[in-house]
This record gives structure tokens, C-alpha cells and sequence, in this order.
């Protein structure tokens, strides 16, 4: 067989073999919504549930324990907040980041509807 | 002492220095220049051509600091997978998820690859060199380099550089084909966003089941799907969040500098300056071109069976190119209509184009072997 | 070019697959479900999973890149010790160093270690792999991967998934054997606080003078206690304190993912579908609640020689497990009486308890190579 | 010798070894803080000529010098607290650090002593 | 089982120590004490004293994890490149290009180069060696160790101890030799500050072009001179902020930490303990002083040739040790006048400095090479 | 030759091309300032435009919008001044980098001449 022979035959095994991956994903993905499309609500109880721990364990009646409990109800608000929110990671700071955030959130908005629950 | 020994040994710089290598720092101060006024994806062109100027000075990979860097982290494959762990924890798949259809637009966007690895059988590459070559159509660095340095290691530094400067000129490259490929009708199209919520669940699962079939399927892939998987993961686990942060920063920031470095380093005047290097350099051209016109075609032809209700351009952002491709696509249909918003869509349709670009990697490497052992 | 050779290889990932290989993929599920949704451990138990999942996709520390990071991490010791760097930087001994006599709970929590040894010799493993068993009991990751490595390599897998799930199952091993084995009273006992003030130049000299003292003592210890006080000086010296946040960020992360997935990696069905796991899972469950036991009992004894003055639940955090242990006992005590606070004496006693690991650790190792060699 | 003896031998000498490093560092430990335990005011003092030092450098009687100056001696506090302070260090957000910060910051202000000097 | 030889093995850390041991390592803690309580370049200073104790307990670097190390980023040249890429983004040439006269003070400061190196012949060193030790000259750690382990590896421990050590002291060493040197009217001299404005263009071309000259003059040197304009690119570009930001920060603090204590694990008693030692760091002192003389007469003559416009003071900052030099003699002149800042002329004087450094070492390399092959 | 004699030799040598090249760099440098010594429009204009874009891109008009239009400009704005001002890199936290603020801040005041462009 030729080169030029196998490579044909390399670019229709090659593209036929990539559809029926893609394919296979599809379905996996389909499939993976539709199983796990239930509200969870029991991640959200956890965070709250924790803010209620750190609370309790530091009472707010001296100046020190206020300001630890204020500590920890903010620090556990801001992880429950970083948990649910649609942002991109704040870390890479990127031009296109800064854009896509724009955008995304103008889009968001305009539908009013969140596609991660 | 031997002075004229003496002589020699101060003048050996200049001694080595030929008029290929003053050319090839030319084309390393061009890759610096598009990386700084420019903006072409500078943390990659940057480094890249500094390496080209090591390369040219007397520090390429084959000798001292540079041969230590290149070993420990190509040879080994391990700066494309650093690079992927933290690509795919920077990677959102909820908008793919939530319109699973879009699936679809990745594969054709790897037309690109096949087309260009028989154009080069045809020029009269080797199968191994040509299915490299091919690699360029992956439009993604650390796939076209794990593919590259397995099939034809001596050709890597050409196809490295294409795959990372094309991929920065994608604004530049794919808008007219673009607007050639497509009617001012159909970039009009607004398409629905009514997204299926996606479960935190779903996203687990995602990357742990994409991992299993990749590595069942096209184990040549494997090393690189796991990568990007895992970055995923360590994202959309959400309790591992100061590993998810490292891998988007300190592990992509120091793998890409001296990947970049690296490629740069293989860039000697010796294995760069032939015709091949043009050869390549020009399919590889041709291949981003190829993968966009399929990418569109395939566009079309959703809009064409969905009655209208997918807009043709973010075919254009399933090549991968991620999120260059994704970003230009939205932009082109809001520039011709700046109330309509696609990004979700071409983001969903880029990120498939990721996965698509891996897998074929994957599938080129498997089927070439195949025929080669 | 052979056709069925060409459809052979594409197969090669299905032909290799067998059912010991979907039943390790279960098992890394449940430590990533583990790892998300119960969060125990979960940036040591998600790459752990994962890395099983890798293990028995073709991509075990065997071959490929995989191999590179476990030859480069394990075989070196180096992650254990990057690790242990970080953890030193971590951890505030003043409680302990402001009341002493806290350090002899650490002892009484190792003893598990050996009472393992002792029933894995029964159970008929050699001396060397049933030491090594033993050293699930120091309760610390990277000690019983450093003992474990030196003497069983080949039980590494089962070893290090034994420490570090039932380290992240404590908060439920833990409370029923605390309640079983103190009673209400004691559990009530409040403990003074009135800490003898620490100076700047002790915090200084104690990592110092423990290097010193480990390394002449128990040299095999000595790359482990080295690393946990190197990090304790770079933070205590208040002057390096990029050096010091870099190890509690950076380098732990970057050590913990890498070193989560090579252990994963070791995790074949060949390897670990097997009785001996089973038998190493079951004694270090067993490690895990000796050495609970044994840190109570020394707990009370202490109650009674300092006439009630020490609440024995502070005995169970000297088994290590730092900080887990520590702030379970003190959550005990709270449950109790809400206004009981011992956190300091627990925090106390489990720097005791980190402290005495290492060390047993050490001889531990000292001993079977004195014996072995 | 059997395999068990081996093992009881190595029971016995290597918990003595262990009871009795632990008892040296016991040892080392409360000799350490008997030794070393008197005031240590030359840190503070250093600090605080730092800042000194700083704000002779940057007159306040210009805008930019007084906003320099502010940068260092706000820079020198900053430090200064972070020498002195008893808490967890800040890189580490893990949820038990912030449990243990609000834990130890209300025990520490019911004894009112501070261990650490 | 032989119990007298489990008792020895038990004793080895002890049978091991020597009386040598014991002084090194309380050399090792005053190396720590000036670290911690003097503040002497604490983030090199305790690294090596950590370093220095392991050496003399078992751990140096020709054992175990600390070679591993050693190999790994000193006998590569890594550690030091590294550092140099941090270096170098941490550079700021803006003072010195907009004043490039005063780049002529970077030469003088490394004439204690060549007279160290003269006088270690005379005092019986084999050239090579001689060489090594007057690269302590340079007054720059990453070009210290870099050439002395290209020319004498053994002598590495004193010669990197010596540089950093003496770098630290800094402070102590010049203001009685710049006192003396420089009258209190040279002192007192005003510098005009009028710079010629500094163009991104020329910021980003200014490392290009040093790296070129660097590797065609003095090839030895370019992969120093090449690491630390790398730094220099990445920060000026100004579109690789992450790179940047990196390379200042996880990539030099991890290299400076095992850096230290590579160093610090040469330096055992059998090394370091010998006539040599103390020949080298009296050498090394003399070598700093002497730098500091000829950069301060080599800024009297140009106060002289400018008629007083330059202030001497400046020429003890050419010796490199950027950037205590540099502030250092800003701190001089407004000791002696509150008024009168020159810290921008000093500024680029110990920039300067730094590259002179690097030319001399690279320089000092060729000739020494050319000499002895 | 004796090795004092090749010593004496490789510190003539030494010393001169040291010379030479700092007075190569002197000219390289000196070339440099001179041919590119001309005002910069061009990289301050790009991110103006930048701007305009990023706020086109979200109107106004609504909450969400708003604040991602926030965002955008105060990240443009934060970039731009990152690329013009003559500050030593944030991240390095060593005290004598505040001495180096400090003192180079009042040191342009002084002449309010600013050396980089
Ligand atoms: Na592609
Ligand atoms: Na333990
Ligand atoms: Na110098």
C-alpha cells in the first residue's frame, strides 16, 4: 500500500473513529444531565450549617469573640458565595477574563435564568 | 599558556556564530515583537522566541541549562500535561454541558488535521513527519507537541512554532473566512439560550467518565485527556480549591515558561533553516484554514437540519484554539448585530472543540503507530 | 500496512482492560466521593483517586508520565519531605513548648505501630513488610510513606491509602472509642491555662535542638524531623516570611497533588487486588484504634498522677493526625460543656503527638534495617 | 530468634526508645523555656526605629513624600504586628484554621494571658 | 538476630559525630544567628546554616535526598539561573539606561576579582582554584557559585559561604573603607538628576542586546547574563505580568530555598574544616574590600574628569551586591546631608554593578578554561 | 610561564575586556535612548481603547451590566497604570523595597522630571 493509500485510509478511520467519540460523548452528556438533573440542596445546608458552628463556638458578648465570629461568618459566606457563583476563577487575571466575565454576566442577566445550579 | 589557544577560546562565541543563526535571531526578535506590541498570546511567544535567540547563541537544547530543561520536561512529556492540568482548571464545561448537542461542532473542526497529513504525503513527507505535521490542524500547543515529539521529534520546533503562532493570529486568520463561509443572514441568527441546569454532580462525573472513555478508546490520548481532566476536576470539585488555584497559576505560569523557552531552544539555525521548516510552516497555515472552513461547514449544516436555530459561526470555535476561537466568534456576531449574544454557545462549542482536538490527537498517534510498528 | 494489526492497536486500550480493573475504578470513586462529598482529606484523597483511576487505565507509575513524577517524587523520598516542610510551617508549637509536660502524650499514641507489627507477624508477613504495616499506625502520611517505601515497596499502595483514608475518617473512628473508654466525669475536666510565656529564641532553638537531637538518636528519622523543622524555623524566624508562606502554599500543594496521584498510580488490580490489602487495610484500622486506646489510657493515668487536673481525652489526639485529632478532642470536650475549652492542651498534645510519630517512625525503620541487615 | 520474637524485641526497645526521646525532649523543652524566658524588647525596639528611619526618609511636606511616608510606616505596623502576632498564618484558608483562630482567640481572651511573648 | 550489631546500628548517629561535626554546626548556628537576629540576607543565610547542621548529621550532600538536591539544581547550574530569571524581573534598569555613563562604574568594582585571584596564587592555590576563589570578587552569588563549581567544585562550600556571608555584611564592611576613601566635601557632592526619558522600546530591547554582546563576547557567562535578562524581558514587556510575577516570587524563593541549602550541605567538617577555608574567607574579605576601594577611585577619578558632578560615593555601589550597595551609599550621602539623594545614580551604579559582575565571572571563566584545556 | 605570570596575564586581559565590553554596553545604550527617544502614543491609546470596548460590550443600563462595566474599567485602569508607572513590582515585599518607594517617590518629586516614559 501506497503512502498516499494510507494515509486515506488513516483520515477515514481517523475522522470516522473522532465522530463516533464525539458521538459517545453526547450521549454521555446527555445522559449525565438527565440522571443528576435533581435540585442539591444539601451542599448549601452544609455551608450554613458551618456558619452556625463557627458562630456558636466563638459567642459574640466580648469584643474579641465578635470579631473572630464576624471572621468566620465571613469567611464561611464568601467560600458558600465562591461554591455557587458562574465566575470565571479570580485567579488568572487575563485580559480575556476580565471579557468573558462582561459578557457572561450581561448574557446572564439578559435571560435570567442560571444554567449551574 | 598558548596564547593564541587563548585567542581562540575568547573568540569562540563569534567563532560559532553564522549568518543563519543572525537569521534565526531576526525571527526570534519577530515572535518577541508580536508577543509585546502585538499581544499575540505573549506568554507563549515570548518565551518562545527568547528561546530562539538562546538557541542561536549557543544555548540550544542541546547542550548546558537549556538540554537539562528540554529533557526534564519534553522528552518526559510532562510541560504539555503541567500546562493541561492547569488549562483544564481554568476550563468552565457548564456551557457544553447544558446544550450537550454542541458537542458535535468539535469534531468537525478537526478536518484540518487529516487534510493536512495527506497534503504532506503528497509533498513527500514521510507518514510519521506528515502525521506531525497533520497535528498542527489539533490547533492546541501541548497536543500538537506530545503528538509531534512522538512522531517526528526532529520536526518539533517547526510544528511547535506554527501551532502557537497561528493560534495567536486567529483573529487575523479565521474573520475573513468567516465572512467569506458565511451570509450576513446567518450570522444574524440569535440562538436560544435555555440552558439544562447542570448538577455539581454532572461536573464531577464529566471529567472522571470523558478520562475513562478517552483511555479505553484512544490510549495514545490518554496521558493528555487525564491532564486535562484532572485540572477539571480539582476546578468543579470545589473542596480542593487551593489546588485548583495552584494548577491555574505557579504550575501553568512556570511550565509554560519554559516550554516555551524550550521549543524556543530547538529553533537553531542548523534544523530550522530548510525547506521543510517553510513546508510546514505553510501547511500548517493551511490546516487552521481547513479546520475553520469545516468547522463553519458543519455550522451550516446544523442550521440547515435545527431550521435556523444555530448560527453558523461557532462551527468556527469547535477547531479548539481555546478561548481565542470561542471569544471571536461571539464577537463577530455581535459586530454584526451588538444585541445578539452567543458567547455561551461558541464557549460551549470551543471547549468541545478541546475536548475533539485531544481526542483526534489521540486517534493520529494510535493509527500512525498502528501502521508504523 | 496489516489491517487487523492497524484494528489490533486501536483495541489495545479495551484488550488490556480487565474486570480487577473496573473494580480498582470503583474503588477510586469512593475515595473521590470520599474526597467531594464527605470532604475528608479531600487534597490527598482526589488525586489519590484519581490517580487510581490513571492506574488502571493504562497509566500506572509504571510507565510514561506517570512513572517520571514517581521515580522524580517517591522513589527520591522528596515529597514526603516537601511536604513535611510545609506541614513544619504549618504548625504553631507553642502550645506545646508553654506546657512541656504535654509531650509525653505523644509517646503513648505510637504504640499501635508496634502492637501492628506484632499481629502482622502473626498473621505471617515478614518482618520488613509487617513493620511497614506498622507504620500506618504513626498516623502521619508522609511517615509512613518515607517507612514504608524503605522497607515493603511493594505494599507502598495499600500502606499510604490505609493512612491517609482512616486519617480522614478520625472524626468517625475516633468519638465512639473516646466515649467508650472515658467517662463523663473525666471528660468534664477542665484544664488551667496558664501557659509559661514563650520567648522568640525558643521558638528558634526548639527546631534546632530537635534536628539535632532526632538525627543523632534516630538518624533514619532524620530527613523526615529535618524537613517538619526546617519549615517550624522558616516560620518561627519571622524574618524569611516568603520563604515561609511559599512552603505552606506552593510547595505543599504542588508535593500533595503529585504525590496523591503516584500513590494512586501504584494502585493496579494486579498490585492491590489481593488478600494482603485486605489484611493491611484491616490491621492499620486496627493501628488507627490501638493507638487511640493507648494515647487514653495514658490520658487517665496522667488524670490520675496529676490528681484530675488532665482531662484524658487530650491521650487520643498524641496519635498524630495533626490538626484532625486535636480539634475533635476539643470538640469532645465542648459537646460535653459547652464552656470546656482544652483546645490548647489538645493542640499541645497533637504537636506531641506529630513529633512522636517521626520519631517512632525512625526507629521503627532503624530497627528492622538493624535487625534485617 | 523467630520472626516473633523479632518482633517483641523490637516492641520493647523501640516504645523504650521512643518514651525516652520523648522524655529528652521534654527535658529540652522546659529547659528551653526556663533559659530563655525573659523579655525581649530589642525586636520591638528595632522595628520601631524602622519606622523612624522611614519617615525621616520621605518629609511629610509634600503630597507624594507624605503619602510614602504613610506607605511606610503603615508598611512597618503591618510588619511589626506580624512579628508579634499570635495567630495561625494567613496563607493557610483551610476551614479548620479559621475554627482554630476563632477557638484560640476566645480562649486566650477568657484567661486574658497570652502564652507566646 | 545479633543484638550487639542492632545496638550499634542504634548508635550509629552518635559513633558517626565528630568534634568536627560539633564546630560546624555551631558554625551553622551563627550563620542562623545572623540570619534571624541580624537580618543579614536572612533568606540565604538560614537556609545554608539549616543546611550546614544537616551536613554535620548525616545529611550532606553526598547522601540521600540533600544530593538529590545538590544534583539536581547545582551541578545542573539550575538553582542559580533560576534565581537569576527572579533577579533579573525583579531589576529595574530604568535608572541606569537614562544615565548610561554611569555604567563605567560596573567595571571597576571587579578589579578584586583579579587581585583575590593573584593573591591566592601566591598563597599557593593552583590557578583554577585561584580563579574560584576570586570569583567571590564578583560580589554576586548566582555568578559565584556558578563559576566556582565550573572550576573547582571542591571549593564550592567556602566560596558560596563567603560570598553570601560577606554580601550580608555589607552594611558593616564599606561605610569605614567609603569614610575613609572620600573626603566630606566628596560626600557632600550633588548629582543633577535630569535623565534622558526611557522608552518602553529601549527597556525591551536593552536585555535582547545585552543577552547578544554577552553570548558572542564572553560565551562562558551567557547563560547567567541570558537568565537574568530573561527576568529583565518578562518584567518590561509588561504583557507577561504573570510570568512576571512568578518569576519574583514561587520561582525564586523555592530556588533560593533549596539553593541555601545545597550550599549548606557541602559543608561538612571533612570540607570545611581545613587551612584552605580560612584562607578563602579571608581572601573572600579582601576581595569585597578591595572592590569597594577601586569603585571608589575609580568614582573619585570620574568626580574628577566631570569637575565634580559625580559624587564618589557611588562608585562602592559598581561592586555589584544589588541592591544593599546601592542603598547603601544613598544612605551615606544623606547621612552626611539629609538632603542630598543620590539614590538614583546609586541605583544605576549597582545595576551596573551586576551586570559587570557577570561579564567579569563569564570573562574570568573563558580566560581561566582557555588557559588551563 | 609561571602561574603567577598566567595570573598577572589573565588580569590584564580580564580587566580590559571587562572595560571593553561595559564600554560596548555604554555605546549600545547610549544608541538606544538616542533612536528610540520618541514619545509612545501608541501603547496608551490601545488600552484606552481597550476600555471603550470593554464597556460597550456590557451597557449600563442594568445592574449586572453596570458592575461588569465597573470591573472592566477599573481593570483597564489598574493595567494601565501598571504599565506606566515607575513603581519596583508589588510582589516583592522586602523592607528596603518601601525604603526604595519612599525615597525614589520624594527623589521625583523633588525634580518632578519623571526619567521613564
Ligand atoms: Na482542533
Ligand atoms: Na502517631
Ligand atoms: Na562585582
Amino acid at each position: 500500500m501506497s503512502t498516499i493509500q494510507q494515509g486515506l485510509l488513516i483520515t477515514v478511520i481517523g475522522m470516522g473513529l473522532v465522530f463516533l467519540m464525539i458521538l459517545a460523548l453526547w450521549g454521555i452528556m446527555a445522559l449525565l444531565v438527565k440522571l443528576t438533573n435533581k435540585p442539591e440542596e444539601a451542599e448549601e445546608e452544609l455551608v450554613a450549617e458551618a456558619v452556625v458552628v463557627e458562630t456558636e463556638k466563638a459567642p459574640a458578648s466580648d469584643p474579641n469573640g465578635a470579631l473572630a465570629a464576624a471572621i468566620a461568618v465571613a469567611w464561611a459566606v464568601q467560600n458558600q458565595s465562591a461554591a455557587t457563583a458562574f465566575t470565571p476563577s479570580p485567579a488568572s487575571s487575563s485580559s480575556e477574563n476580565a471579557w468573558l466575565a462582561a459578557g457572561r454576566t450581561h448574557q446572564l442577566y439578559l435571560h435570567t435564568i442560571r444554567g449551574r445550579k | 599558556m598558548d596564547f593564541t589557544q587563548l585567542l581562540q577560546d575568547l573568540s569562540k562565541g563569534f567563532d560559532a556564530f553564522t549568518w543563519g543563526n543572525a537569521l534565526m535571531i531576526l525571527v526570534g526578535l519577530v515572535l518577541i515583537y508580536l508577543a509585546i506590541w502585538k499581544e499575540y498570546e505573549p506568554v507563549l511567544l515570548l518565551p518562545i522566541g527568547f528561546g530562539c535567540l538562546l538557541a542561536n547563541l549557543g544555548m540550544s537544547n542541546e547542550v548546558g541549562f537549556m538540554k537539562v530543561i528540554f529533557d526534564a520536561g519534553i522528552k518526559t512529556e510532562l510541560f504539555p500535561l503541567l500546562i493541561f492540568i492547569g488549562v483544564g482548571a481554568m476550563i468552565d464545561f457548564s456551557p457544553l454541558l447544558s446544550q450537550p448537542s454542541l458537542v458535535l461542532l468539535g469534531a468537525a473542526g478537526q478536518f484540518g488535521i487529516y487534510f493536512t497529513l495527506l497534503l504532506a504525503i503528497v509533498l513527500g513527507f514521510p507518514l510519521n513527519e506528515a502525521a506531525a505535521i497533520g497535528s498542527i490542524g489539533a490547533i492546541d500547543g501541548p497536543t500538537a507537541i506530545f503528538v509531534g515529539e512522538k512522531l517526528a521529534p526532529n520536526l518539533l520546533a517547526p510544528i511547535a512554532v506554527a501551532a502557537y503562532s497561528y493560534m495567536s493570529l486567529i483573529p487575523i486568520i479565521q474573520p475573513p473566512i468567516m465572512r467569506l463561509m458565511t451570509t450576513r443572514k446567518e450570522r444574524l441568527i440569535r440562538m436560544e439560550y435555555s440552558p439544562k441546569p447542570v448538577s455539581r454532580l454532572t461536573l464531577v462525573l464529566f471529567p472522571i467518565l470523558v478520562t475513562v472513555l478517552v483511555a479505553l478508546v484512544a490510549p495514545d490520548a490518554a496521558p493528555l485527556m487525564a491532564a486535562l481532566m484532572l485540572g477539571t476536576l480539582l476546578r468543579e470539585a470545589l473542596v480542593v480549591d487551593r489546588l485548583s488555584k495552584m494548577a491555574q497559576n505557579e504550575l501553568i505560569n512556570i511550565a509554560t515558561l519554559f516550554l516555551g523557552l524550550s521549543i524556543g531552544s530547538t529553533m537553531t539555525a542548523q534544523s530550522f533553516l530548510n525547506l521543510n521548516t517553510i513546508m510546514i510552516l505553510l501547511l500548517g497555515l493551511l490546516a487552521f484554514v481547513i479546520d475553520t472552513i469545516a468547522g463553519l461547514l458543519f455550522g451550516k449544516l446544523m442550521a440547515v437540519i435545527t431550521k435556523g436555530k444555530v448560527n453558523p459561526l461557532i462551527g468556527a470555535c469547535g477547531i479548539s484554539a481555546f478561548p481565542m476561537a470561542g471569544r471571536l466568534s461571539a464577537k463577530m456576531a455581535l459586530e454584526e448585530d451588538p444585541t445578539n449574544f452567543i458567547l455561551m454557545h461558541a464557549m460551549g462549542s470551543n471547549t468541545a472543540g478541546q475536548l475533539g482536538s485531544v481526542i483526534a490527537g489521540g486517534v493520529l498517534l494510535a493509527l500512525v503507530m498502528g501502521v508504523g510498528g
